[in-house]
């Protein structure tokens, strides 16, 4: 978990400007460190950021194909942050973040279609797919935790509730809301791209433009999440998570944390839906089905539960994988996926990236060990 | 730390800070704790004891609403607290300790001292709570690491530092020297004496008839989820009456 | 139709809607009862069961026979999934459903793959029996029969054998269990073993009245999940009061509003019942 | 619509008769080392891509599932498709025709990714693909966006009105003989077994409207959500409505559960199918007597006893023999490709913009193994004729005429759309490539009637 070795001792630089910068660069992140994450020095930071500017260019040397699809990667990758808050920080196991995904999207459809004229109407349509899924997770999670529902039977609740909007939305196909057609089992088409229309700037998202938005909030999700775990919020998270009756008894209200914190996390995985159907132009209720709701729980559990950063990179690959599998036209894909996910349980039960971490962090030990003392425990 | 109001209820007044009537636990077909009327003055020190399965842990998690009762009524500064939320509880001033080890495994010292502390304390005082609280446990030199590097008693002790922490006025203490060595156990009495100064009112649920005998005023005895005997240690112990029941049950565990 | 009839009709429904949930959930449940843990690869262990099934009616064994064989066929799969994965993960919740539940994809995936979409059938036996101007599968009541069957079996394994007295003990408290030198490894690996067994019995039970594809263990999963859950920690009586009660609310409602009605009254009443008996049924015998 | 493998095959490993020459022409993206540089990887595969392409070359894309619940269907297309490119000696125009296709596992996700990648990377000049609608809708805002020249060829409840996109396939409304016979002989009452998703209750709303016009009506209509498998109240309901006949309208091999229930359970119905038999074989699947009186009205069955058909069906058999009856959405595949080809010679060229003027031309029409096809310049939709199939008893298939006497012969030629969907959509007259209507029309209740 904790991993404090903070490059911040070294001294003596010749160039003060040059370490005043470092300070600096060491100082913007500090509100982001913390032994609830991974990632807590300035070489990671260094490379964090070495990694955006590459992204940043990325556009220029990829063709629009490629582009459209690293955009829909990165918004799994928000929808994999959200279930790590809710599920890997908080210990809510929801099995419906899939469905706040889904429900942010159809919301976004239903009210895009219908004020597709309107400007700013893709904008309030965001909105509105952001808090629709909220306030669904909302009055759930009020159910489920104000009648002291939890551990395993939150998984299956939220699964069957899951299941129910599926086999609802699939009978949908002669339902309109306004000029929005829900499509039953087809899905619902033609819904328009986000338009950033409002007051002081308007342009119609092309794939550029789109990644480059979609690219700026999931980095302003990482990082305001790894702000959030690292405050207050954080150990409470962390505290609900492992013992909810401790933490009651020291005067936290747990239901409302955890009403609050589903919510929350839905609002978050609505946010990811609506850009992916902005992205997509369609949604279907596939969505909601059992496969579906099973993803967030794969790259949250292979990446590792208790880190964003591991939630988001395994995201990321696992979906790339998948993609490349299913290019290739073989039937194995799923094979694959469920060989990666059984190997990873057993052998790095806490996910590939806190294992990782731990190797590195072993390994830079013993490296300081053999040269010098080592400065604090940690 | 906050100062306590009233401090002209001192300790060992008649008021009582805590009182249960009637008080019934049922599990399907087994009576945990049968009609029980129970009054705890304010500032005092109370332990209580019996046999296994006398009904101790139960009453204890009947008063902080771990548990709710099947029948009869609790009392806490004068208000009926029965159906209300352990959380209300907590803050009401109502702070338990569990019999479990219950720090937080995958936090820091500082981070599990912070749960607690954070919603009594103004930030600006927080951090020197925070050290006060770790200066009385002894663990100021360990506040960054991880509890998991800590002892089973270092961890105990940290766990009354963090029930402390929510600026009790009642504390309840399920076995706290349960699993320590000697010396352990020894430092734990100190650490519960210091309570008093503290102005506290404490409950403890202990089988350490010595550790009782060092620290507590009156003692409790529970037999068959029903009061038996209540009285000072002295009288407690020549107690002919809880000789007998004690007698032949081991006096381990509940 | 007659009140007569239509109560008659609404018994056989019942009966049928009661034996299929108690089938496909009790192997669930005496895995989730006493190891408690979710086997999310529940559904594979019944499609197991249904397609060796099948391959031993195609192969010319009786029906009985050949659902023994798929019976067995699911109890070694289950080995050694629990050899290979399960035993590991004892004691982690979490981690034994999303394990389980890879295994369950790759089994669905490998099914599909040597089998294709469907998998040739098996004849309903038995005929129908006749109740005024309706009719009714006699196989699909003869089902609540081997349920109830199948349940005594158990049951009497519980009570009267020397794995049952074990099983029962670890359930009751495992670190006691083990003080008293019961080897509860031991004790689970049988209870994997012969919790699948009871699914692959449910599955060839369940072959002759359904198609056979690749996904009917998922088809059922959700129905056996919610039984357990209805259901509760006791196995027994837990489990089959579940399979009867949502038997009889799936009933009345997919009579009134067709099957995605009973379907939802069943999902919705899971709900409702987890809120209001977070034990299960269990808790209000008990 | 759920492909069946019949009892023989089932123990068989997937078709490997038709894979090896497949997997050659198929484009294969490297994924090896994809974890730890897929970002990279990525990028370097869209430089693949752009330059790979070769302007004499034609390039044909399809997206079938090979894997999935509709695998086999998917592999069935994919098999006629090579045999069709085959029998053209890959060839087109003089060019070399190349197959792109990708597999996308009956996963929508799966199948937006692919369109864009066959469209953008691949550049196909004619893209042929989906299976289900759900498919087909989930791809069709990329075709459109890209302005794709696009054929949707598997039976679907019709109403897709868009520009870019050629349909030949049975459609619901195009089933309207089969009411008609069942009315007039079995009476006038039939209950309805419908699947709860579009193609089911649109193609219900078909089948109530024709019904009503010929005279007869539903006594009872069960919606039964996809993948259900339990009819025992459905059996009790059509016991109680005591209909002349059954529509059956079941999706998938959960809800064809309903037959071998409703014979163990005594119901003893004749059943008017508008899903079963031509493209999901159920008279090959189940054991005789399960389907026994089963009608059903198609475009295309194996058992069409024309010899354009019995030589196609012999060809296609001994070249893939791990399918042993050759059901619609095989022929359906090899038609679109006869109607492609012919709009290509007739334009000249491989120019989307040009082929799809050639096929609203009103001259394409080809000979297809289920007869003639001829393309409807306003509804981009095929006119064909239709076959009336009675199960008997053996689980035989004989064509019947209105009547019901055996024949050689269609129950009726060159059937076109509803007439309500001929009048809403006019691609030809109303719509040009750059100006395009992209449209699924859905008849709302009283639509069809006006």
């Amino acid at each position: 978990m904790d991993e404090s070795e903070h490059a911040t001792e070294e001294s003596s630089n010749p160039h003060h400007w040059f370490s005043h910068l470092l300070d600096r660069f060491d100082e913007f992140h500090a509100r982001f460190e913390g032994p609830n994450t991974i990632g807590n020095n300035r070489t990671f930071w260094a490379v964090f950021w070495g990694i955006f500017a590459i992204l940043l260019v990325y556009p220029m040397i990829v063709n629009t194909f490629v582009l459209k699809t690293n955009t829909s990667f990165f918004i799994w990758v928000i929808l994999a942050l959200s279930l790590s808050i809710v599920w890997g920080y908080s210990g809510i196991f929801n099995f419906g973040q899939m469905a706040t995904f889904g429900l942010g999207g159809y919301a976004y459809g239903v009210v895009a279609i219908n004020l597709t004229e309107m400007i700013g109407g893709t904008v309030l349509a965001l909105l509105i797919g952001v808090v629709l899924p909220a306030v669904v997770m909302a009055a759930l999670g009020y159910f489920m935790f104000y009648g002291q529902v939890s551990g395993l039977y939150v998984a299956i609740i939220t699964l069957v509730v899951t299941l129910m909007f599926n086999l609802l939305l699939t009978r949908t196909s002669g339902t309109t809301i306004g000029d929005a057609q829900l499509g039953g089992l087809n899905g619902m088409s033609g819904i328009p791209t986000l338009e950033l229309d409002v007051v002081a700037f308007s342009f119609d998202l092309t794939p550029v433009s789109e990644y480059y938005l979609v690219l700026a909030l999931m980095i302003a999700v990482y990082l305001g999440l790894r702000y959030t775990v690292n405050s207050y919020y954080g150990y409470v998270m962390i505290a609900i998570r492992e013992d909810e009756r401790r933490t009651q008894m020291f005067g936290y209200d747990i239901r409302k944390l955890k009403t609050a914190l589903f919510s929350a996390g839905a609002a978050l995985g609505g946010l990811a839906g609506v850009l992916y159907v902005s992205w997509s132009g369609f949604i279907d209720p596939t969505m909601f089905g059992l496969v579906s709701a099973s993803l967030p729980i794969i790259w949250v559990t292979v990446g590792g539960r208790g880190t964003l950063l591991g939630s988001g990179i395994a995201a990321y690959l696992l979906q790339y994988t998948s993609n490349e599998l299913g290019a290739m036209g073989t039937g194995y894909s799923f094979i694959f996926l469920g060989i990666l996910f059984i190997l990873v349980i057993l052998f790095f039960p806490s996910g590939i990236v806190p294992a990782l971490r731990d190797r590195w962090v072993a390994w830079s030990t013993t490296r300081k060990q053999s040269g010098s003392v080592q400065e604090g425990n940690s | 730390m906050r100062s306590k109001q009233g401090t002209n209820d001192g300790p060992k007044t008649n008021e009582a800070l805590l009182s249960a009537s009637g008080l019934t636990k049922r599990f399907g077909g087994l009576t945990a704790v049968n009609d029980v009327d129970f009054r705890l003055p304010k500032g005092q020190i109370r332990c209580l004891i019996g046999p296994n399965g006398a009904g101790k842990s139960t009453f204890l998690k009947l008063l902080t609403g771990f548990h709710t009762p099947t029948d009869g009524t609790i009392y806490y500064k004068g208000e009926d607290i029965t159906s209300s939320h352990p959380h209300i509880r907590a803050k009401s001033g109502i702070s338990f300790k569990f019999q479990k080890l219950s720090t937080y495994q995958d936090l820091t010292v500082e981070q599990n001292l912070r749960i607690p502390t954070q919603l009594y304390t103004d930030g600006d005082q927080l951090d020197e709570h925070i050290d006060e609280l770790l200066e009385l446990v002894e663990l100021t030199d360990k506040r960054s690491m991880p509890v998991t590097n800590l002892s089973h008693g270092e961890q105990q002790w940290l766990e009354i530092a963090m029930t402390m922490g929510v600026e009790p006025e009642l504390l309840l203490l399920d076995e706290p020297t349960a699993g320590m060595t000697i010396d352990e156990t020894e430092k734990t009495a100190g650490l519960v004496r210091d309570l008093i100064d503290e102005d506290v009112t404490v409950l403890i649920v202990e089988h350490d008839i010595n550790f009782v005998r060092g620290i507590s005023d009156m003692v409790t005895v529970m037999h068959n989820g029903q009061i038996f005997a209540e009285g000072s240690v002295e009288e407690i112990v020549t107690h002919e009456g809880v000789k007998k029941i004690y007698l032949g049950k081991s006096v381990e565990g509940d | 139709m007659s009140l007569i009839e239509s109560l008659f009709g609404f018994l056989i429904l019942a009966l049928s809607h009661f034996g299929k949930l108690a089938l496909i959930a009790l192997g669930l449940a005496v895995i989730f009862g006493i190891m408690g843990i979710i086997n999310f690869a529940h559904g594979e262990f019944i499609l197991v069961g249904a397609y060796t099934t099948a391959m031993g009616y195609h192969a010319g064994f009786p029906l009985l026979l050949a659902i023994f064989v798929g019976g067995l066929a699911a109890g070694i799969f289950g080995l050694i999934v629990e050899r290979l994965i399960i035993q590991h993960l004892y004691d982690r919740l979490i981690e034994t459903l999303v394990a389980t539940w890879g295994v369950s994809l790759i089994v669905i995936q490998l099914v599909r793959i040597q089998f294709g979409g469907t998998f040739a059938g098996i004849h309903t036996p038995l005929g129908s029996i006749q109740y005024g101007a309706f009719s009714a599968s006699t196989y699909r009541i003869a089902l609540a029969g081997a349920a109830i069957v199948l349940f005594a079996s158990t049951y009497a394994i519980f009570m009267y054998t020397r794995y049952g007295l074990h099983s029962r003990a670890a359930m009751q408290n495992k670190e006691m269990a083990q003080c008293l030198g019961i080897p509860t490894k031991r004790v689970y690996m049988k209870t994997f073993f012969f919790g699948s067994v009871l699914s692959g019995i449910a599955g060839g039970l369940i072959a002759p009245t359904v198609s056979l594809t690749p996904d009917m263990g998922t088809n059922v999963l959700v129905e056996a999940f919610v039984t357990v859950i209805v259901g509760g920690a006791n196995v027994i009586v837990g489990t089959s009061l579940a399979a009867l009660s949502l038997g009889i609310i799936q009933a009345p409602a997919s009579m009134l509003f067709g099957t995605l009605g009973g379907y939802l009254a069943l999902l919705i009443t899971t709900v409702l019942l987890i809120r209001v008996l977070p034990e299960g049924l269990t808790g209000v015998v008990e | 619509m759920g492909a069946r493998k019949s009892t023989d095959r089932s123990g068989q490993t997937t078709p490997n008769a038709h894979g090896s020459g497949k997997n050659s022409r198929r484009r294969f993206l490297k994924a090896a080392g994809g974890l730890g540089s897929a970002a990279g990887l990525s990028a370097l595969a869209g430089c693949i891509g752009s330059l790979g392409s070769d302007d004499e070359t034609i390039r044909i894309g399809t997206l079938y599932d090979n894997s999935g619940e509709l695998g086999f269907t998917g592999e069935g297309k994919d098999a006629v498709t090579e045999m069709f490119l085959e029998e053209q000696d890959y060839e087109l125009l003089g060019r070399e025709v190349e197959l792109i296709s990708y597999d996308p596992a009956g996963d929508n996700t799966q199948y937006q990714n692919l369109t864009r990648r066959i469209i953008q990377e691949d550049e196909v000049d004619m893209l042929f693909g989906a299976l289900l609608s759900s498919n087909r809708e989930a791809m069709r805002p990329i075709v459109n966006e890209n302005k794709q020249l696009y054929s949707y060829n598997d039976w679907y409840e019709g109403g897709v009105c868009d520009q870019f996109t050629f349909i030949n396939t049975t459609l619901s409304s195009q089933q309207r003989p089969m009411i008609e016979f069942m009315i007039d002989n079995f009476g006038p009452d039939y209950y309805a077994i419908v699947a709860d998703y579009n193609y089911g209750t649109i193609s219900n709303q078909y089948a109530r409207f024709y019904a009503e016009e010929y005279g007869g009506q539903p006594v009872g209509e069960e919606f039964v959500p996809l993948g259900v498998d339990e009819f025992g109240s459905t059996i009790n309901d059509i016991q109680q409505a005591d209909p002349d006949w059954i529509l059956s309208l079941t999706i998938g091999a959960p809800q064809a559960s309903f037959f071998e229930q409703a014979e163990a359970a005594g119901l003893d119905v004749p059943y008017g199918s508008m899903s079963n038999i031509a493209g999901t074989y159920e008279h090959k699947t189940f054991e005789p007597p399960v389907m026994t009186d089963t009608y059903s009205c198609f475009s295309y069955f194996e058992e069409i006893p024309t010899e354009r058909n019995q030589e196609f069906v012999e060809k296609f058999k001994s070249e893939y023999p791990d399918f042993d009856y050759v059901f619609l959405s095989i022929v359906d595949a090899y038609t679109a490709l006869q109607l492609y080809w012919e709009a290509v010679e007739l334009a000249g060229t491989v120019d989307q913009e040009e082929v799809a003027a050639a096929y609203e031309s009103g001259d394409i029409s080809v000979e297809a193994p289920s007869g003639t096809v001829a393309m409807d310049p306003e509804t981009h939709h095929a006119t064909q004729d239709m076959w009336l199939a009675h199960v008997d008893e053996s689980h035989e298939v004989q064509f019947l005429d209105v009547d019901g006497n055996p024949t050689d012969e269609p129950i009726s030629e060159q059937v076109g759309t509803s007439d309500w969907f001929a009048s809403e959509c006019q691609l030809a007259s109303e719509s040009t490539w750059d100006d395009p209507i992209t449209e699924q029309y859905i008849p709302e209740e009283g639509d069809l009637t006006e």
